[in-house]
C-alpha cells in the first residue's frame, strides 16, 4: 500500500515500573531523602493489621483443615496492598466495598472479626454489617461489586457528601463486563470512587497472562476519562501514597482513579483449592522475599521501633483477639427456619408465612403452598 | 380526575413522587431531554433537572447495579430499561444482587429501587423487543414483579412501588401504552398491587392474566357473554408475590379458569397459576385449566407477530372448551 | 464397563468424543492444566493441548459468546461456567444470542454447542454457588436443557448433547459429582435425553424430579415401600423441551403425583410439570399433584442449607398425604 | 503529603487527529504527492455502494411514512465508514459481523437487497443468508455480536483458514460489558479480528460526549493487548487504508485491531425518531458540508471520471436496482403460522407440532398442550 497507515494508539514497549517508596531490605526508595507518607506510629498500626490479616490466615486454615471452619479466601502475601489501600480512607465518612479477600481492611473499618468468622462459618448472621459501618458485604459473584460502588460514591457526591468510595477487585474480576461498565459510568458521571485492582497474578489458577494482553491493568483508566496508577502492591508506602492521592483527588471533585497494585498471591485461592497443581515453587519463592510484612518489620527495625520482645507482645495479642472473635462466633445460636425466610422482603410474604409454618409444624401442615 | 393513557398515567406518576420526595431520582437510556424513546419521562428534565433525570450510557448492568448503589447511597432511583428484552443484559445484577442484597446484609441494606421496563408484543418493534420474559425473573425471591394493566392501575401501582421498601421490577404493557385510556386522578394514590383485582364478575368461568393480557381477557369476556358464558376477569397485577388467596377464591367460585399470557407456554409464569390452582383449588376444579399463551417458539419478527400473540378468539375458544368440558 | 461417579463419567464423556471428532474443543476458567475447579476436565489438557481444552479470561458473557462464534466457524464447543448461578452473566448470550441463531438466521446457522454447568446444593458452597435456576433458561425456546441424574446417563447425555445440532445447557449435579456412583461402559453410547426415564416402577404414586432430586425421590420412594406405598419414580432428564407424553402416562398409571426440586417453589419448573399434568392427567388424578421445593426465599449460606434443601423426610410426607388423599 | 504520587497513565490533553487521506474539497491530502490507496476504478465501485445506500436510505424512508415499510437505520452520512471498510475484506474468505447499520457492506458482501428489505418489512424469511455469503445475521441487541466475531475469527484460525472477521459497532455498542469482555477475548487469542466502531456521535439521543469520558475510543486499545487507530469516518481513502492495513496485520497473525471511524449520524436514529428534539441544525450542518459521498465525487470530477451525465446514469441505474428489490420483496408469500416454528430447532419438538396442528385447525384442537 502505498500511504501507511500509523496507529496512534499502538501496543509496544515494556509495562511501566509501579510506583515504589519502600524497598525490600526495608531502606527508604532513593535513599533517606524523601520523607514518608506515614510516620512511625501509622506504620505500626498498620504493620498490627497486617500481622492480624496473616495470623487469621493461618488459624482460619488449620481450624478449616480440621472442619471447624469454613471456605475462605486468604490475603497472604497481600497485607500491604489491601492495609495500605484501607488506611487512606476516613472510616467515618469513607465506604469500602469488598470482594472477598480484604480481611484488614473490614476489621479497620469496623466490621467485628467475629462477623468474618461468622459469614465464612456459613452462618446467615454473618452476612449483618453493624449500623453506621460504611461497609457493602462481601461480594462472591465476581465484579458485580463495581457497579455499585459507582452508584454509591455518585450517590453520596449528589446527596453533597464529600464521602469517597473505595472499591477492591481482582485481577480476574477486571475481565468481566461489570469492570468496563462500572469505568466507564464513573468516568461520565465524575464518581468519587477508587478502583482499586489488587492484581495478586491469578484467578484461581488462570495466570495473569492468560487473563489479559495487557501490559498493565492501569492503563486502561485514560480510556473511561480518569488516571491510572500502578503501585508495587508489596509496599505498603507506596499503596497508602498512591490511595491517598486518589482519595484526595475524589474528594475534591477530580473523579476516579484506577489503581493497580501488584502483588502476589503467597499460597492458595482457598482453602479449597491446591497451588501446587499449578504455580511453580520458585516463583512464589522469590515473592516469598519480598514479603510485605517484612518490608515493614525491616524498615521500623532500622527506626528502632521494632525488636522480637515488641513482635513477640504484639502476636500474644493478635492471638487472643482471634481466639476471642472465634469464641465469639462459635457462642451464636445455630440458624433457624426463620432465618432463611427473614429479610428476603421487608415481610414476610403470605407463602413464605405459610412455607415457615410448615417448617416449625412438618407434620401437620401441607406442602409448600 | 382526567382521562390518560397508561403512558400518561406512568409520567404523571414520576411528576407527582419527584415533586414530593426529593431522594426519587430517574436514570436510563435516553431518558433525559429526550424524554424517554417513548416518552414516559418527557418533560421531567426540563421540571427537574439533569441531577435527576440522568440519560445513562449504553450499558444494562450498569444502568442497574449504580441504582443498587444509589439506593444504598440514600437515593430513590427509578431506572428505565429500554425494553424488558435487554433486562437481560442486566441479569446478574437484578437476580444476584439487587433481589438478593436485603437477605445477603440480613437487613442492613434495603434495595429500595424500581425498575421500569415495557414488554410484550404487537406494536410491531423490531426483534427481542417485545420478548414477554417478566417469568425469567419470577423466581428472583427478593424482587417484586409487577404488571399495571390500565392507566388507574399504572400511577397507582408505580407510586406504591417507589415507595415500597423492596425492589420492584415493574413491567409495563408497550401494547397499551398509547391505546388503553382510563380515568386517572390527579392526586397520589396508590394501589395495592399485592392483591389481585376482580375486574369483571361472572359465575361461569374464570379468565386470569396481567398486563395487555387482562384487555384481551375482558374482550374475550364480552364475547363469551353473547354466548351466554359469563367469566371473571383476574388481574392478578404482581406476579412475584402471587397472590394465591385471590386466585384461589377467583376459581373456586367458577370452577373452571383459562390463563393468558403473551409468553411462550413452556415455563411460562401461567404455568404457575395453574399449578397452583390445580393444588389449591383442586376439589372445585370442574374442567382442566388451560393457558392460551405464545407458541413455544421465539418471538417472531413484526410480520408475523399477530399469528403468535394470544388475540380474543383462542382465548374465547379456549374458555368454551372449559365452560364445556367436566 | 466400570464404576465411576459423575465426574468421572463426564469426564470420560469429554475425552471419548475428543478423540472421536476434531472438531470438539473445551472452553472455560481453569480448566486447562488445573483440570477445572471439580476436575471434570482432569487429563484433557494433557492428552489435547492447549488449542483445544482452553483457559479462558474470567467472562462468562465472552466464554459463551465467543463459543457461539466458534460454533458457527464450524467447531463444536463445550463451554463451562464454573456454576450456574454465574451463566446469569452470560444470560443475555444464552438466552438471546445461542438459543436463537438458528431461528433468526431462518436454518442458516445452528449454534451446535454445549454449555456445562454444575448446580445445586448440599456441599457448602459459597453464596450464588449452589442456586438452582435451570428453570430461568427453560423458557428459552432454541435451547435445550437436561440434567443427568447418574453417571450413565451422564455420559450418555453429554455425548448426545455434544452431537446435537442445538444448543444444550448441560445442568451438572453438583452434589452427586463424586457421591453417586454406578455402571458406565467404556465405549461410546448416547442416551436419548428426549424421553423421559422412568427409574422405578410403582402403582401407588409417581414422583417426577431431575438431577439429584431423583436420588431424594429414589430415597423417598424406598422409605415408602416399608409403608406399604409403592411409587413410581421418573427422572424428566429434560426440562426444554418436555417429554409430556412420557411424564402424563407415569402419572394416569397411579393417579397420584409429587413433584421434587431445588429451586424455590415460585416459578420453579414444577410449575410447569404441574400445569401440564393438572390439565393433561386431569381425568385421572385422585389428588392434587403436590411440589416439594427449596422455600420461597434465596439460597442461603452453608450452615443453613440442609434447612433449605428438599430431603427425604418432605418427599416422603408430601407423598403419604398424596398417596392417601382423594 | 511530602511524596507526590505520579499516574503513570494520566488522562490529559487534546484527543489526536484522525488519519485522513482525503479533503473535504476532494483534494489528496499533504497535496497531491501520495498515491491512493485505490485506484480509479475502486473509487468509482466504492461511489456506486455509497450513493446506492443512500438512494435506499432516501426511497425507504419514504416507503416507511407511507407505511409500506418498516422501521430501519438510514446509513445517511456513515458511508465511507461502511464502504471503506468493507471493501477492505475479501468476500470470498473474510466475514462480516454486522449491527444493523450497514447496509451497503452487507451488499457487497453479497447479501441480496432483497433480503435485507424482508428483514425490516418484519418477514422471517428476511433473516436468511444464502449459503456461502459470509455474514451473521443482523444484530439487535446492542453489542451482543461482538463476542460471536471474536470466537468466530478465532476459530476459523484454528481450523488453519487466513480469513479476517470484521465486526461494526457504535459508539453507543462501546459501553456495553460485551465489547469490553470480545475486546479482551481478543487480545488474549490474537483472534484475527478487526473492531470497527462507527462514532457516528450518537446513540439514539445520546451524545458521544454522555457515552464516555475518553478522548477517543481508539486509545482502549493498548488496554487490551492491541493497536488503535482513529480514521476520519467520512473519508473513503482513509478508512479504507486503515482497514487495509488492519486486514494485513490480522491476516499476518498479528491479531486484533481496534479502529474508531469518526463520522456523523446525518439524521434520525431510525425511522421512528425525531433527532431534531436533540440535535442542533448548526452541527447538522457542519457535518453535512463534510458528506462523504460529495467528498468523492468532488475528487472524481477533478480526475475527470464524475460528472452530471455520469451522475444522472449511476442514480437511475440504483433507482431500478432498489425497486427491482422491492418488487421482489413484496412479491414474497406472507409467514405462514409454521414460519413460526420451523428453524426452533433441527426439529420441531412435540409440543411444538401440536401447537401448529392447532393454528392449522383452530375450531377441533386443544389449545397448547
Ligand atoms: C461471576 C463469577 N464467575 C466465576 C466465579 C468463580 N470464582 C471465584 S474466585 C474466582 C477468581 C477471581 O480472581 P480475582 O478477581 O483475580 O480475585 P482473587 O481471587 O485473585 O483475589 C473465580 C473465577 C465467581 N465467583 N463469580
Ligand atoms: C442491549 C440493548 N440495549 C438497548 C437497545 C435500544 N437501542 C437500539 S439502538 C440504540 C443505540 C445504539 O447506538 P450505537 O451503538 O452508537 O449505534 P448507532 O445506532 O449510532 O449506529 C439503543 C440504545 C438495544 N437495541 N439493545
Ligand atoms: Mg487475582
Ligand atoms: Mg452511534
Amino acid at each position: 500500500m502505498s500511504t501507511p497507515v500509523i496507529s496512534q494508539f499502538p501496543y509496544r514497549g515494556d509495562p511501566v515500573a509501579p510506583v515504589r517508596l519502600l524497598e525490600v531490605d526495608g531502606t527508604l526508595t532513593g535513599g533517606g531523602g524523601s520523607v514518608p507518607p506515614m510516620d512511625d506510629e501509622q506504620m505500626l498500626s498498620a504493620l498490627w493489621l497486617m500481622m492480624l490479616s496473616r495470623a487469621f490466615d493461618d488459624k482460619g486454615t488449620s481450624l478449616q483443615r480440621q472442619g471447624r471452619f469454613g471456605t475462605f479466601s486468604a490475603v497472604r502475601g497481600q497485607e500491604a496492598s489491601v492495609v495500605g489501600s484501607a488506611l487512606a480512607l476516613d472510616p467515618a465518612r469513607d465506604w469500602i466495598v469488598p470482594q472477598y479477600r480484604e480481611l484488614p481492611a473490614l476489621v479497620n473499618h469496623g466490621l467485628p472479626l467475629e462477623s468474618f468468622i461468622l459469614y465464612f462459618s456459613g452462618h446467615p448472621a454473618g452476612g449483618y454489617i453493624p449500623e453506621g459501618v460504611r461497609l457493602l458485604p462481601i461480594q462472591i459473584s465476581i465484579a458485580a461489586q463495581l457497579p455499585h460502588a459507582v452508584g454509591l460514591a455518585w450517590g453520596l457526591r449528589l446527596q453533597g457528601l464529600d464521602a469517597v468510595v473505595l472499591v477492591y477487585f481482582g485481577d480476574g474480576a477486571s475481565s468481566e463486563g461489570d469492570f468496563h461498565e462500572a469505568c466507564n459510568l464513573a468516568g461520565v458521571v465524575k464518581a468519587p470512587v477508587i478502583f482499586f485492582l489488587q492484581n495478586n497474578g491469578w484467578a484461581i489458577s488462570t495466570p495473569r497472562s492468560r487473563q489479559t494482553a495487557a501490559r498493565t491493568f492501569a492503563e486502561r483508566a485514560p480510556g473511561y476519562g480518569f488516571d491510572g496508577v500502578v503501585v508495587d502492591g508489596n509496599d505498603l508506602l507506596a499503596v497508602y501514597a498512591a490511595t491517598r492521592a486518589a482519595v484526595e483527588r475524589a474528594r475534591a471533585g477530580g473523579g476516579p482513579t484506577l489503581i493497580e497494585s501488584q502483588t502476589y498471591r503467597l499460597g492458595a485461592h482457598n482453602t479449597a483449592d491446591d497451588p501446587t497443581r499449578y504455580v511453580a515453587e520458585e516463583v512464589l519463592d522469590s515473592w516469598r522475599d519480598r514479603d510485605p510484612i517484612l518490608r515493614v518489620q525491616r524498615y521500623l527495625a532500622a527506626c528502632g521501633r521494632w525488636n522480637e520482645s515488641i513482635a513477640a507482645k504484639a502476636q500474644e495479642e493478635i492471638s487472643q483477639t482471634i481466639d476471642a472473635a472465634f469464641a465469639a462466633a462459635r457462642a451464636v445460636a445455630p440458624p433457624t427456619a426463620e432465618d432463611l425466610f427473614l429479610h428476603t422482603y421487608a415481610e414476610l410474604t403470605e407463602r413464605q408465612a405459610r412455607q415457615l409454618r410448615e417448617y416449625e409444624m412438618p407434620a401437620t401442615g401441607p406442602a409448600n403452598g | 380526575m382526567s382521562v390518560m393513557n397508561i403512558l400518561e398515567a406512568i409520567r404523571d406518576a414520576l411528576g407527582t413522587e419527584m415533586a414530593a420526595d426529593d431522594r426519587v431520582i430517574l436514570l436510563g437510556q435516553d431518558i433525559g431531554k429526550f424524554g424517554g424513546i417513548f416518552r414516559a419521562t418527557d418533560g421531567l428534565y426540563a421540571q427537574f433537572g439533569g441531577e435527576r433525570v440522568i440519560d445513562m450510557p449504553l450499558a444494562e448492568g450498569a444502568i442497574i447495579g449504580s441504582a443498587l448503589g444509589l439506593a444504598l447511597s440514600g437515593l430513590r432511583p427509578v431506572a428505565e430499561i429500554q425494553f424488558l428484552g435487554f433486562a437481560r443484559q442486566a441479569f446478574h445484577q437484578i437476580v444476584s444482587q439487587v433481589a438478593r442484597m436485603r437477605h445477603r446484609s440480613r437487613g442492613r441494606f434495603a434495595a429500595s429501587m424500581v425498575i421500569r421496563a415495557p414488554f410484550g408484543g404487537g406494536v410491531r418493534t423490531p426483534e427481542l423487543h417485545s420478548d414477554a420474559v417478566e417469568c425469567q425473573f419470577a423466581q428472583a425471591q427478593g424482587l417484586k414483579v409487577i404488571a399495571p394493566s390500565n392507566p388507574y392501575d399504572a400511577k397507582g401501582m408505580l407510586l406504591a412501588a417507589i415507595r415500597d421498601p423492596d425492589p420492584v421490577l415493574f413491567c409495563e404493557p408497550l401494547h397499551g401504552y398509547r391505546s388503553i385510556k382510563g380515568d386517572v386522578p390527579s392526586s397520589a394514590y396508590t394501589v395495592d398491587f399485592s392483591k389481585a383485582n376482580v375486574v369483571r364478575q361472572g359465575n361461569d368461568i374464570t379468565l386470569i392474566g396481567w398486563s395487555s393480557a387482562v384487555n384481551v381477557a375482558l374482550r374475550a369476556a364480552e364475547a363469551l357473554a353473547t354466548e351466554g358464558i359469563e367469566a371473571t376477569v383476574v388481574d392478578i397485577r404482581s406476579l412475584l408475590p402471587l397472590d394465591v388467596g385471590g386466585i384461589v377464591a377467583a376459581v373456586e367460585s367458577t370452577g373452571r379458569c383459562v390463563i393468558v399470557h403473551e409468553a411462550p407456554l413452556t415455563a411460562g409464569f401461567g404455568a404457575e397459576i395453574a399449578a397452583t390452582l390445580a393444588r389449591e383449588a383442586f376439589y372445585s376444579l370442574q374442567a382442566p385449566i388451560e393457558r392460551v399463551t405464545g407458541p413455544d417458539a421465539p418471538y417472531p419478527l413484526a410480520g408475523a407477530e399477530q399469528m403468535y400473540l394470544p388475540g380474543v378468539d383462542r382465548v374465547v375458544a379456549a374458555a368454551r372448551r372449559t365452560a364445556q368440558g367436566q
